[in-house]
């Protein structure tokens, strides 16, 4: 897909690194809870924060991401 | 050559698997036809870009043909071959060929024929022997030795048990390294029993093809029995990517496999460079 | 600089005639007055082609490890850049302290080439030193066996300031005036990798980027991908890069190297204090490690 | 011959670019490419040659050659189109020429063309510019070229006091200079400037014979010692041709591309189940300049070397050819 | 690797890190909800980006 | 203790440093520095003739100063084993080189002034970490209770003392300034706990009971005695814990709220002033006997410890538990488990639930031959590693090595170093495929391959 195609209707695309203990838990709270958060956000979940390379990241922006977190 | 020069030699067609074959536990012969029938007919030793279009592509040897498909057996040494292994049947791939000089047919006949296969090696040297056994009148005596680690590994079983043994004029020999319970064969590699089995080197030709351990050693015992450079034929395995002798990689001198081979008598591998 | 020379080929002529070393590397005379490329010497008789001038910028220690598995004992000319270089590979464990001999030579500081050639040999002595010896913290070698007679006072004290004016240089641009900048850059990367191989922190037996079936980064020449080398290069030697500018040199398009792992040396001396790899072989680079004590970046 | 004055070569790039994408040697990053000429700015014809050569027009960096998809068991593929623009390329200097001849041996000739490469080859009008000095690098006069006169250009051009004379030498070449309207004036009695004469110095000849004799030789191991294996020299060597073909994937599509490789890096010959026939520098350094002087004059019946100097140039160990030949002639066998 | 990536020109906000303890729920919606924003006034990135 | 100090399989190893911890699971190899007790533990028969005749009196440690015990001494009475120990510091034998008194009355011939340091390593297939607590130091930080400089201002603990029938004071409360008995005591909570200015920001969650049980005391045991107990919040969660309070209140104990914001000596008295924020307004109390309760932290030397087994601390150095609620003895090292306040403030009933469920982890791990493990564990490949051992050096769990390969390259045998992970001790987080320079290093289940698919895939 191209840039410009993908502007129309453009939404945020985050990925989100979760650790699996911490964030991906706290996502999962976040579900049971019924807290509402944007749906931007695309979670790839990591055993631990530290598993989280940097060339992950810079994947993620060569894919087409907006905005990377990473949540440990 | 003209006409051929419209048509993109670097694009493959695209093809489907109709038929996988498991050989043994890590070699696979896979059928591959196209909508149009056979996507083009390869004399034997000749190779085929295969390509599963998402994970890569890679030469293989075509090992044999039908009217319809083309046969590659394949064993899983890499990402795109396990990715084949985990195929089934209706498979898209790309495929695109026919590459390499192919066995010598014509050069051939008339003379008996030892065929020394080892392993996975059989595959190319196969495509030779069902040409041979397609032309029975035009050639000698057909004598295949063949060996693998174990009876597992044993590819083709039913040509080497069934098939072969009951073409007219042909002997088929079969060794392991190990044999197991139920083995009642010869056991030894494949040079030890070439020695044991002492072919005559009068009026034949002997095509080889197996692991590089294996083929130095054949070519000993070879050179014991008497075979000359001249009378003795293999094919090689390179890294390729073009197929058609651009690239550069798949060069041996100022030979490329992919074009000038993969098939070579030792008479003129001796001449190129050792660097295979 | 004659005394030095000297010095080199007897020393070397020694070890090698003695047998303590089975190689000596060093640097020789190249095509042409303003290349000095290295040197490998393995006969006594031949010690005299090796020289000492200010085009002996190659930092050798890269070299040891095409000999990690030799068993040979290897003597070395180290300048002050070349024995930090030593001592990465010493803290990687990529080579043995007893396989190598190193003659230490006080660097009074090297001359790029590529302004030579430029300025012509008329004027040899107008050769400004190499950018990355002007802000060199280590002209004398921080590791050696035996140190040759003769002195490093060419040169006025390393200024400290100045070290990192090219990187604050482009800290002060936009986040948009950056990335032109480092694209513009990086769209010229041919990709050759002559900054990784001569790089003594780059020492994986097989660099991702040579194993393009393991996914990391594709083959294509373009901007996303350069970039991805790029940045993936810097941070493999964040904490590990000894500023001996080898990179910046060899490179054929004259990309910037430097002024990307010396942000990433400024930054990590904010962080995790001032550290300077390649110097003491006790100390670890901070990114090689971990503390309770390690500061966050994280909120 | 005709005669242009040097304020109006751009004028008659902009003629040229109307039909066509004009190259020509332009300065970027501190280095000078072959870059399009967009009506304006400054040219780098002077200076000698440009720091990358003009391969990357008709054999680019990286290349599509075809989009697929992949659905299930189903695939279907697609062409990437021919690439028919027109280009014109200004500037190039003998040795670049030659270096067309030899890169056309490779892909077009021994039984297969490659089409990828054709297209852009005969789109491609070719424009020579003569050199009157030379780099300390330069030894194209080793291979026979002559640094004044290309071979196989459609126009040749000599730097001359105050612009250039030029001379059509092919049809296209006509056509192009019948473009120029009146910036070109007749200049009957104009004689070329005397080509330069590199100063390094080479001599070829028997050096194909010796290396055939030389494969197994203790040379390749000291020559290579210092060799950093990098890419630079096969990047910028104007008749290097090796390429890659890989692709790219994204859910379900993709597409196939090649692009340069260089025979210096280890994964160039390593096959899928690890072993490597050239498994360190000293087998690929080898293969590198056997490939320039025995492999390609056996195949091709030319050298693989047009003595640009680049590789020698920008060599950061100053891994030099000349050298390895005039070594490689004096070796003892 | 977040200063790096702003020195090759990318906007600090486009890359974050943040802890996130498995017991917080609200402060997951909340980051996520506030990265969302700060990415959509800086509209979409082309940076780095395959293609670009 | 006793009863441990019998049993067949049980070796007890007291007056001993643990020095290092290698190995893992089912296979840590632990060396112990057994200190020089300078009594032979084996002829020792725990007669007390020693102690009774040695001349040397040294302030007791177990009393917390209040008492006096002997250079050669049982730390405290109830001690297991009933040998005593030479304290090398102040025994005259060793500081003077005179004296021998000990051995010369010891009818068992038991004590040896040549006794030294014996270090041995033993093997060990689970450990259980409990090294339990120390007290805030409150003297340094609050001021206002008087530095430290009041003898008659005592932690909790001193009052145990003062309260043990076998202390000190055979039991009597009396003032340590002047031994006499105290009439009025002020009760201090949260000293160090809940108080992120100065102290730590957690509650120490045995307070409120025992300082309600120290104020019953008072009022119990001194005639016409009175309690008073400052408080922030009263927290007794725990069964018949609220009745206990609620006993103590009705019995005379009187419950402010609020913090003391000074302590004085005034003459005889110490002066509380505080404020009691549901009346609101400033009381002062005139005081005999201050006791704190002072917040429990962990032991000294925790670092130690985590360095040595691998174990995570939270930010006061409470060793970390592998999961807050499903996996509260076990920690991130296999085989390694925690009971009691090192993993935080417990009461005795949850050290001993604790304690006794890291016993029966430990007897699960021992139930089989072989222990299944997370099969997302680290997996190096060989031929890529060049053996730079940054993983090892970033590992968390101490979970790679360094091992030496042999194989033939070119024809020849070539050793070299490469990281090898044990699978036992991998917990599988990662860091060390990050840390690999080259990409060696990879997470099953987590492979770099997978996350970049991933990535890919969720970018689409």
């Amino acid at each position: 897909m191209s840039v410009a195609a993908a502007e129309k209707g453009w939404e945020p695309k985050i990925v989100a690194f979760c650790c699996h203990w911490c964030a991906y838990a706290g996502a999962d709270l976040a579900g049971l809870n019924r807290l509402q958060y944007p749906a931007n956000a695309r979670i790839v979940r990591v055993p631990c924060s530290g598993r989280v390379n940097p060339q992950f990241v810079l994947r993620a922006f060569q894919r087409g991401a907006d905005g990377v977190l990473v949540a440990g | 050559m003209a006409e051929a020069a419209r048509v993109n030699p670097l694009v493959p067609q695209v093809g489907r698997i109709t038929r996988i074959i498991d050989e043994t536990p890590d070699v696979k012969t896979f059928h591959v036809t196209t909508e149009a029938g056979k996507p083009f007919t390869p004399m034997p030793g000749q190779l085929a870009m295969l390509s599963l279009l998402d994970v890569g592509e890679a030469m293989f040897s075509i090992t044999s043909q039908g009217l319809e498909h083309l046969e590659l057996a394949i064993k899983k040494v890499g990402m795109l071959t396990d990715a084949l292994h985990e195929a089934e049947p209706g498979q898209a791939v790309g495929i695109r060929g026919p590459y390499g000089n192919g066995f010598p047919v014509e050069e051939l006949k008339g003379k008996d024929l030892l065929f020394i296969g080892g392993g996975i090696g059989l595959a190319p040297v196969r495509s030779l022997i069902n040409y041979c056994i397609e032309h029975r009148q035009d050639y000698g005596h057909l004598w295949i030795i063949y060996g693998a680690r174990s009876p597992a590994d044993l590819c083709f079983k039913d040509d080497l048990f069934k098939n072969w043994p009951q073409v007219e004029n042909c002997r088929v020999d079969v060794t392991v390294d190990k044999g197991d319970a139920e083995w009642k064969g010869h056991e030894g590699f494949v040079p030890a029993f070439v020695e044991e089995l002492h072919p005559d080197p009068a009026g034949k030709v002997a095509i080889t093809c197996g692991p590089p351990i294996m083929i130095k050693f054949v070519l000993q015992s070879m050179e014991k029995l008497g075979y000359k450079d001249e009378q003795i034929i293999t094919t090689l395995e390179m890294r390729m990517k073009c197929g058609i002798g651009k690239c550069g990689r798949c060069n041996l001198g100022s030979c490329y496999v992919c074009l000038d081979g993969p098939v070579f008598t030792l008479a003129q591998l001796k001449q190129l460079p050792n660097e295979y | 600089m004659k005394g030095i020379q000297e010095q080199m080929r007897a020393r070397a002529r020694e070890l090698l005639a003695q047998g303590a070393v089975q190689m000596v590397i060093g640097w020789e005379k190249g095509t042409f007055w303003y290349l000095s490329p290295p040197a490998f010497v393995t006969d006594p008789e031949d010690c005299d082609r090796l020289v000492w001038d200010e085009f002996c910028t190659n930092n050798l220690a890269k070299y040891l490890l095409d000999y990690k598995h030799t068993g040979d004992r290897i003597a070395l000319f180290v300048k002050g850049c070349d024995a930090r270089g030593i001592v990465r590979l010493l803290q990687d464990n990529q080579i043995d302290r007893e396989k190598v001999y190193l003659i230490g030579i006080k660097c009074p500081g090297v001359k790029d080439g590529r302004q030579a050639a430029a300025l012509g040999e008329a004027r040899r002595g107008e050769v400004p030193l190499a950018e990355k010896c002007r802000y060199c913290t280590h002209p004398e070698p921080v590791l050696y066996d035996e140190l040759l007679a003769g002195d490093a006072a060419a040169r006025e004290a390393a200024p400290g300031e100045g070290r990192f004016a090219e990187v604050a240089k482009v800290e002060a641009m936009s986040p948009d005036e950056r990335y032109a900048f480092w694209t513009a850059a990086y769209d010229r990367c041919l990709r050759c990798y002559a900054c990784r191989n001569v790089c003594p922190a780059c020492n994986c037996r097989e660099c991702i980027f040579d194993r393009s079936q393991s996914g990391w980064c594709g083959k294509q020449m373009q901007r996303s991908e350069n970039m991805f080398f790029a940045i993936t290069r810097a941070m493999h030697v964040a904490g590990r890069c000894i500023e001996c500018g080898e990179c910046e040199r060899v490179c054929p398009e004259g990309i910037p190297i430097m002024a990307l792992n010396k942000k990433i040396i400024k930054d990590l001396n904010e962080l995790f204090g001032e550290y300077e790899a390649g110097v003491d072989l006790e100390k670890m680079p901070p990114l090689g490690q971990y503390k309770l004590d390690d500061p966050e970046e994280f909120h | 011959m005709l005669k242009i004055i040097r304020d109006k070569l751009p004028e008659l790039l902009t003629a040229w670019a109307r039909g066509a994408r004009v190259l020509v040697p332009r300065e970027r990053g501190g280095t000078r490419v072959f870059l399009p000429w967009e009506g304006e700015g400054e040219l780098a014809l002077g200076q000698g040659n440009t720091l990358e050569p003009p391969k990357d027009l008709f054999f680019p960096r990286t290349e599509t050659m075809y989009r697929y998809q992949v659905q299930g068991k189903d695939a279907s593929l697609a062409e990437e189109p021919a690439a028919d623009a027109r280009q014109v390329l200004v500037g190039v200097r003998s040795c670049d020429a030659k270096s067309l001849a030899i890169m056309d041996d490779a892909f077009l000739t021994k039984g297969y063309v490659d089409e990828f490469y054709r297209q852009r080859r005969e789109n491609t009008r070719v424009i020579a510019l003569a050199c009157t000095e030379a780099s300390p690098t330069c030894f194209c006069t080793a291979f026979g070229i002559d640094p004044g006169r290309a071979e196989g250009v459609d126009v040749q051009m000599w730097p001359v006091e105050g612009g250039y004379l030029l001379e059509a030498v092919t049809e296209a070449g006509q056509e192009l200079l019948r473009q120029a309207g009146d910036l070109l004036a007749e200049e009957g009695d104009a004689q070329p400037p005397a080509a330069a004469v590199p100063p390094l110095q080479v001599d070829v000849s028997g050096v194909t014979e010796k290396l055939q004799r030389m494969f197994e030789h203790p040379y390749w191991t000291a020559v290579s010692r210092k060799c950093l294996g990098c890419g630079a020299c096969t990047y910028l060597c104007p008749t290097c041709y090796c390429f890659d073909i890989q692709g790219e994937n994204q859910g379900d599509s993709g597409y196939k591309f090649r692009c340069w490789d260089s025979c210096m890096f280890s994964e160039y010959t390593r096959m899928a189940g690890g072993h490597n026939p050239r498994p360190s520098k000293k087998e690929r350094l080898r293969n590198r300049f056997l490939h320039k002087l025995q492999y390609f004059p056996e195949r091709y019946g030319k050298f693989a070397c047009v003595g640009c100097g680049r590789c020698l140039d920008r060599c950061p160990v100053n891994v030099d050819i000349t050298r390895v030949i005039r070594e490689v002639k004096e070796v003892t066998l | 690797m977040q200063r790096v990536l702003q020195y090759m020109g990318l906007e600090p906000e486009r890359f974050q890190a943040r802890w996130v303890s498995g017991s917080e729920g609200p402060r997951f919606a909340e980051t996520i909800t506030r990265l969302t924003e700060d990415i959509r006034a800086l509209g979409p990135n082309r940076k780095l980006r395959d293609g670009a | 203790m006793v009863a441990a100090a019998q049993h067949p399989h049980i070796q007890l190893v007291t007056y001993a440093e643990v020095e290092n911890v290698a190995g893992y699971v089912g296979n840590f190899e632990v060396t112990i520095r057994k200190k020089a007790r300078s009594v032979d533990p084996v002829k020792c028969t725990g007669c007390g003739t020693c102690w009774e005749k040695c001349p040397t009196k040294v302030e007791s440690e177990f009393d917390l100063g209040l008492g006096k015990r002997k250079a050669i001494y049982l730390p405290f009475p109830q001690a297991v084993p009933a040998v005593p120990v030479i304290d090398r510091e102040h025994c005259r034998q060793f500081t003077k080189g005179k004296c021998g008194v000990c051995q010369k009355v010891c009818p068992a011939k038991a004590v040896d002034y040549e006794q030294q340091d014996e270090v041995v390593t033993e093997k060990f297939g689970a450990i259980v970490v409990a090294t339990g607590y120390d007290l805030f130091q409150w003297e340094e930080v609050y001021g206002e209770y008087g530095y430290g400089k009041y003898p008659d201002v005592i932690t909790g603990m001193h009052f145990e003392r003062l309260n043990n029938a076998s202390g000190p004071t055979g039991g009597k409360i009396v003032r340590p300034s002047d031994g006499k008995e105290p009439q009025t005591v002020v009760f201090i909570k949260c000293v160090g706990s809940r108080d992120e200015a100065k102290g730590k920001s957690y509650c120490s969650r045995a307070c409120c009971m025992y300082t309600a049980k120290h104020a019953h005391q008072v009022l119990e045991k001194i005639p016409g005695g009175q309690a008073i107990v400052f408080y922030m919040d009263i927290r007794t969660p725990g069964k018949a814990y609220e009745e206990f309070l609620q006993r103590t209140v009705h019995e005379g104990a009187v419950y402010v709220r609020g913090r003391v914001s000074r302590v004085f000596q005034e003459g005889d008295k110490l002066i509380v002033r505080g404020e009691d924020t549901l009346l609101g307004r400033q009381v002062e109390v005139a005081a005999d006997m201050v006791v704190l309760a002072t917040a429990m932290v962990p032991s000294q030397g925790w670092d130690q410890v985590a360095k040595m087994l691998g174990l995570q601390a939270d930010k006061d150095g409470f060793f970390q538990e592998a999961h807050p609620k499903l996996r509260p003895v076990e920690t991130f090292t296999a085989g390694v488990f925690l009971a009691g306040a090192c993993q935080g403030p417990k009461d005795i009933p949850d050290t001993v639930s604790q304690a006794s469920a890291a016993a029966v982890k430990v007897c699960q791990l021992f139930a089989k031959d072989e222990i299944a493990t997370d099969p997302m564990v680290a997996v190096v490949d060989e031929s890529i590693c060049s053996g730079c051992a940054m993983c090892e050096k970033i590992c968390p769990y101490k979970a790679i090595t360094i091992k030496t390969i042999t194989e033939r390259v070119a024809g020849k045998q070539v050793s070299r170093r490469v990281s090898s992970v044990n699978s036992g001790l991998c917990q599988g987080c990662g860091a060390c495929s990050v840390a690999c320079p080259s990409s060696a290093m990879n997470l099953k289940g987590f492979t770099n391959e997978q996350i970049l698919a991933e990535v890919d895939a969720v970018c689409l």
